[in-house]
């Protein structure tokens, strides 16, 4: 399947996604209400991009950006990105952890490094960090990051104790 | 001579010589209780020692090299580290059972001494249900674990204490069967009858097929039954991190330590004792000339020697193979162990019976 | 046919186990397999390799000089942050001042022995040392200054 | 700093519904490493594993943020320790083809070769380790052996025994050792002779196979769905091999096999990596006569800047497929970078695979996972 052929189906499916070529491979972007439909689709016939090897978030200071990185197991040569750009002061996107299992984790670790609410993910909580609770009991920390929000991947994160500025 | 044959007589006369009958008795009870305990110490120095060198070679390794020659003194200076240890007790701990359990183990192991022959008339008491006696006693070394693991309010702990308590109770009956067939074929419960009706061969040798299964049975069975790898579920560390004995330390868990060390004593001395003929000398039927230059080598060695050795074999079962899963080791247990010893129990009964054994 | 099963099961099972411990009692029974180092007392016969990545020195000659201008690519190529180079300047007997270093601060203690401030180098003032050992009881003395006190820098190295 | 309550479970209290809740972790001996599993038991059962992440997590995705496209190479090594030559590696690839750097070919071949020494290495450890998991101590010092004369090799070449840095962008550090050929081959020579022991004291064994044999079984649909890679995917016949769908360095030209069982369980999965060991020793073998004389580095500048964009590199480690993903806004550090650990994925299909199974399972189970926790936690 070239590139031309999975554009014009994608454009079947979300009329408004936006292509670029400039990378290694085909990247798509939707609006992240569109996300789901969109990666429901990806997943099934003809596409079946059934494999999600990362998935990821970018702080681009005004907003954040999903990053998935999708293959096909049956056809290797077909990698897609879809993105989806979210509000940086509210950023919500539905889960795609009901697609590729795969993803509940990799959200819980995108959830508590960049503070994205996936709706109905089955388990949000943090994995890697402490407990909320346990983070306010450093306070200078929290005194720091109050406004900003503990999301230590962010790229306004402030930690004065453990960062060492070279 | 290194024979211990006729110590004990030479004693008991001179005692009697010289106090009423029943001083005599009470310091020979003395003598005897700090025979055991010196013994039991040593015991454990040694065995502790044989197993990091015996485990040391078989993995390419050295092993103890650096307290004394050889690391000869290296388990000393552990015990000593373990004396001064501090003995923790966990806050949520049932104290009283948790600060019993490790004697009710090491008492067990203890009293499991009494009847086995060390050499020729070298025995603390030759009681005529012997064989009995053993299997009776050794099944309550499953209380203290299981005191240990309930008390040490720990869930580790008590999931070790419970695998053991079933693996214990399932390979009793193994061990049980196969020391039957030795029963069956003497005809005596009593440890002295059954070493002497190996004059003329051991009954490895003399009772064909059957008895040989049946100490292999016997090893595996006690293997199990001293909760040593592959069988050391109750311990499992790399799933229960150290199993029943988990919250212990200090010289508390040095006695779950040598009372597991002495089990193995034990158990591989009642093995040699009843299919090697414990410190009765290679015999081999009619061979007068032969069995009379192996009547040289004292019989106490003989004992230690083939103890010794089913103690090595023990060991390279634990260096060389991987643990059984909990299910798997009830399964071996009663879909494997059990039916062979009892058809095997059956064959040695028409042995017996038929008269066709040497 | 049950039978059969059950007993090929039982030899099979315990053929697979003599295997094993036959393997185990070769090596139980030869100890030329033995491949124990006794570190410290074969600190005599102990051949580390020689690129061996232990610390970082620089090397002076016998006129206790040094190539080291301290153009401090070394101290920005450090991923951490371990190395610290003081300048200062002397006076050449033209009478022109000449940058020189003061001190080369290496914190041992921060170093991955990456290799990379070697790489950097443009005069090969600095090398790796083939030397583990590293144990101080005081993490101060982990801290070192590289050039020997009274150093100069080589005649013709820019 | 904070209450170490909150996190531990209370290990004296009965769950809600009279299960046992215990924590296996962080210290535990069959984790390897600081992983905390908050295991739900009924009994020997288990009823619900739930990992707890990030005792050694080091932030290595910020701190590759404000380090240089050169200096950052060196922090993957500490992300999978045990496949750090991959992960250099990894990361030269992906700053060699932002740039388009040429790389000499006596390079690319010096790297495949490491590759794959570093590939057996850590099977070797992981054999060793997985057999302590199971109570068999004694493969452990035997795989070490043969271990160790890998290190060896690495220890000459490059400097180091386990945290390399010998991958630089556009091709090595430095030149091989001159004995780097004759040291492989005697180690290519003992470890065909030596491997044979691992089939008889481990692979053959009855207790072994009973533990291994159905034990925690990975159907190839959940190996998709949870994004295993590697041993684990390869085990349940899913094709997932880096080296063959997106070859890198000098993997087009040399032949090997892609190993893949079928069956999903941890035998399988153990197979599949002895063969696998076996599969990297053809390649060396293959390349170590035929490494080609000339440039060990390709022309860089000093200061690397890629260009702005979004790049991803695939490998294939020893633990499955390393991703990296690097945004660049042209400058001379990564705007944001992802590490796709395979830990990551392959581990949390441990819920899914152990859940049911024994406490005995759990061990054989992730053992065979083959996690290394600082992969997990980055």
């Amino acid at each position: 399947m070239t590139n031309e052929a999975i554009k014009e189906y994608i454009t079947t499916i979300a009329p408004e996604a936006i292509f670029d070529e400039t990378g290694e491979w085909l990247t798509i972007t939707v609006e992240s209400n569109q996300l789901k439909p969109m990666a429901t689709a990806l997943n099934e016939q003809p596409m079946q991009m059934d494999f999600l090897f990362c998935l990821t978030c970018v702080d681009y200071k005004t907003h954040l950006t999903m990053v998935y990185h999708l293959t096909a197991t049956t056809n290797r040569i077909i990698n897609l990105v879809l993105k989806a750009n979210v509000d940086r002061a509210n950023p919500t996107i539905e889960t795609v952890s009901a697609i590729w299992r795969t993803a509940e984790f990799h959200e819980r670790e995108v959830f508590e490094m960049f503070g994205v609410q996936f709706l109905n993910h089955p388990d949000l909580r943090n994995l890697i960090l402490e407990d909320e609770t346990a983070i306010a009991v450093d306070e200078k920390k929290e005194s720091v990051n109050e406004q900003k929000g503990y999301w230590p991947l962010r790229k306004d994160f402030e930690d004065p104790i453990n960062m060492i500025k070279l | 001579m290194l024979s211990l044959e006729n110590i004990t007589k030479t004693t008991q006369d001179w005692l009697l010589t010289k106090f009423s009958p029943t001083m005599a008795l009470t310091i020979e009870c003395v003598i005897v209780i700090l025979l055991s305990i010196t013994l039991f110490a040593l015991l454990g120095l040694v065995l502790v020692l044989l197993e990091r060198k015996v485990a040391a070679r078989i993995q390419i390794r050295l092993g103890p090299n650096r307290v004394g020659p050889g690391g000869i003194f290296q388990t000393a200076a552990d015990t000593l580290k373990l004396i001064m240890k501090e003995g923790l007790t966990p806050d949520k701990a049932d104290k009283f059972l948790f600060n019993l359990a490790p004697f009710v183990v090491m008492m067990v192991a203890m009293l499991l001494l009494a009847p086995i022959a060390f050499a020729k008339n070298f025995q603390i008491w030759d009681i005529n249900i012997g064989v009995l006696y053993i299997s009776s006693i050794s099944s309550l070394s499953v209380i203290g674990i299981l005191m240990a693991g309930w008390a040490s309010n720990n869930k580790y702990s008590l999931l070790g204490a419970m695998r053991s308590g079933a693996q214990i109770v399932s390979y009793e009956l193994s061990a049980g069967f196969a020391v039957l067939t030795i029963v069956v074929l003497t005809g005596s419960l009593q440890i002295s009858d059954i070493i002497a009706s190996q004059e003329n061969g051991w009954w490895l040798f003399k009772g064909h097929i059957p008895v040989i299964i049946a100490f292999v049975l016997y090893i595996i069975a006690v293997t199990a039954e001293t909760n040593r790898a592959p069988f050391d579920l109750a311990e499992a560390e790399s799933e229960l991190t150290a199993g029943f004995h988990t919250e212990y330390s200090g010289m508390k868990f040095a006695l779950f330590f040598l009372a597991e060390y002495i089990n193995i004593f034990i158990v591989c001395a009642i093995g040699a004792t009843l299919f090697l003929g414990g410190w009765m000398p290679l015999h081999i039927g009619h061979w007068e000339s032969f069995n009379h230059i192996m009547d040289y080598i004292p019989s106490s060695l003989w004992f230690m020697g083939k103890t010794f050795f089913l103690i090595f074999v023990i060991m390279w079962f634990r260096w060389t193979f991987p643990r059984l899963r909990v299910d798997h080791l009830l399964n071996l247990e009663w879909k494997y162990l059990l039916p062979i010893s009892l058809f095997n129990l059956l064959l040695v009964t028409v042995i017996a019976i038929m008269g066709w054994h040497f | 046919m049950f039978l059969k099963d059950y007993i090929s099961d039982v030899v099979n099972g315990v053929s697979s186990l003599l295997k094993g411990m036959r393997k185990t009692g070769y090596y139980f029974t030869h100890s030329k397999e033995i491949i124990t180092e006794q570190y410290p007392d074969n600190r005599a016969t102990l051949k580390l390799a020689d690129r061996f990545k232990g610390e970082v020195v620089m090397p002076h000659d016998e006129n206790n000089e040094h190539t080291c201008t301290g153009c401090t690519a070394c101290e920005l190529a450090c991923p951490n942050g371990t190395i610290k180079i003081i300048t200062k300047f002397d006076i050449t007997p033209e009478g022109k001042k000449k940058k020189a270093i003061d001190a080369f601060i290496y914190r041992l203690e921060m170093c991955t022995l990456c290799n990379l401030c070697i790489t950097a180098c443009p005069s090969d003032a600095i090398k790796m040392l083939p030397n583990f050992e590293h144990s101080v009881f005081d993490r101060s003395k982990l801290t070192k200054i590289l050039n020997k006190p009274g150093s100069k820098i080589k005649e013709g190295i820019e | 700093m904070y209450n170490q309550t909150e996190i531990i479970k209370d290990t004296t209290e009965l769950g809600p519904e009279g299960e046992l809740v215990i924590n296996i972790g962080p210290q535990h001996p069959a984790t390897h490493g600081v992983l905390h599993l908050v295991v739900t038991l009924n009994g020997e059962t288990i009823k619900k594993i739930e990992p707890h992440l990030g005792y050694i997590h080091r932030s290595i995705e910020k701190m590759c943020e404000s380090l240089t496209y050169r200096q950052f190479i060196y922090v993957t090594s500490r992300m999978d320790y045990l496949s750090s030559h991959i992960n250099n590696t990894a990361c030269a690839l992906l700053i060699e083809k932002g740039l388009q750097i040429e790389v000499p070919e006596r390079a690319k071949v010096v790297r495949t070769i490491l590759n794959e020494l570093t590939r057996i290495a850590s099977h070797e450890l992981w054999i060793g380790a997985m057999a302590m998991d199971l109570g068999a101590f004694t493969p452990f010092f035997y795989a070490f052996r043969e271990r160790e004369m890998i290190t060896d090799i690495m220890e000459d070449t490059c400097g180091a025994r386990l945290t390399m840095n010998y991958i630089v962008p556009g091709g090595l550090m430095y030149d091989i050792h001159p004995d780097f050929q004759t040291k492989v081959k005697a180690f290519v020579k003992q470890f065909k002779e030596k491997v044979t022991e691992y089939e008889d004291l481990v692979t053959g064994n009855i207790i072994f196979q009973s533990r291994t044999k159905g034990v925690g079984v990975l159907t190839a649909q959940d190996a998709i769905s949870y994004g295993c890679t590697g041993p684990v995917a390869r085990a349940s016949g899913v094709s997932c091999d880096m080296r063959k769908i997106a070859p890198y360095d000098a993997y087009d030209r040399v032949e090997f096999d892609e190993v893949i069982e079928t069956t999903g369980d941890s035998f399988a999965r153990y197979i599949v990596r002895v063969k696998e060991m076996n599969q990297s020793i053809r390649i060396i073998e293959q390349l170590i006569d035929n490494i080609p004389e000339g440039e060990f580095v390709g022309k860089t500048k000093n200061v690397l800047k890629l260009a702005k964009g979004e790049f991803y590199q695939r490998v294939e480690t020893a633990r499955g497929e390393l991703g990296i993903y690097i945004v660049s806004e042209g400058a001379t550090t990564p705007y944001r970078i992802k590490f796709r650990s395979p830990g990551f994925s392959n581990l949390s299909v441990l819920n899914h695979i152990a859940k049911g199974s024994k406490i005995g399972d759990l061990m054989a189970t992730m053992g065979t996972l083959d996690l290394v926790i600082p992969d997990i936690d980055r």
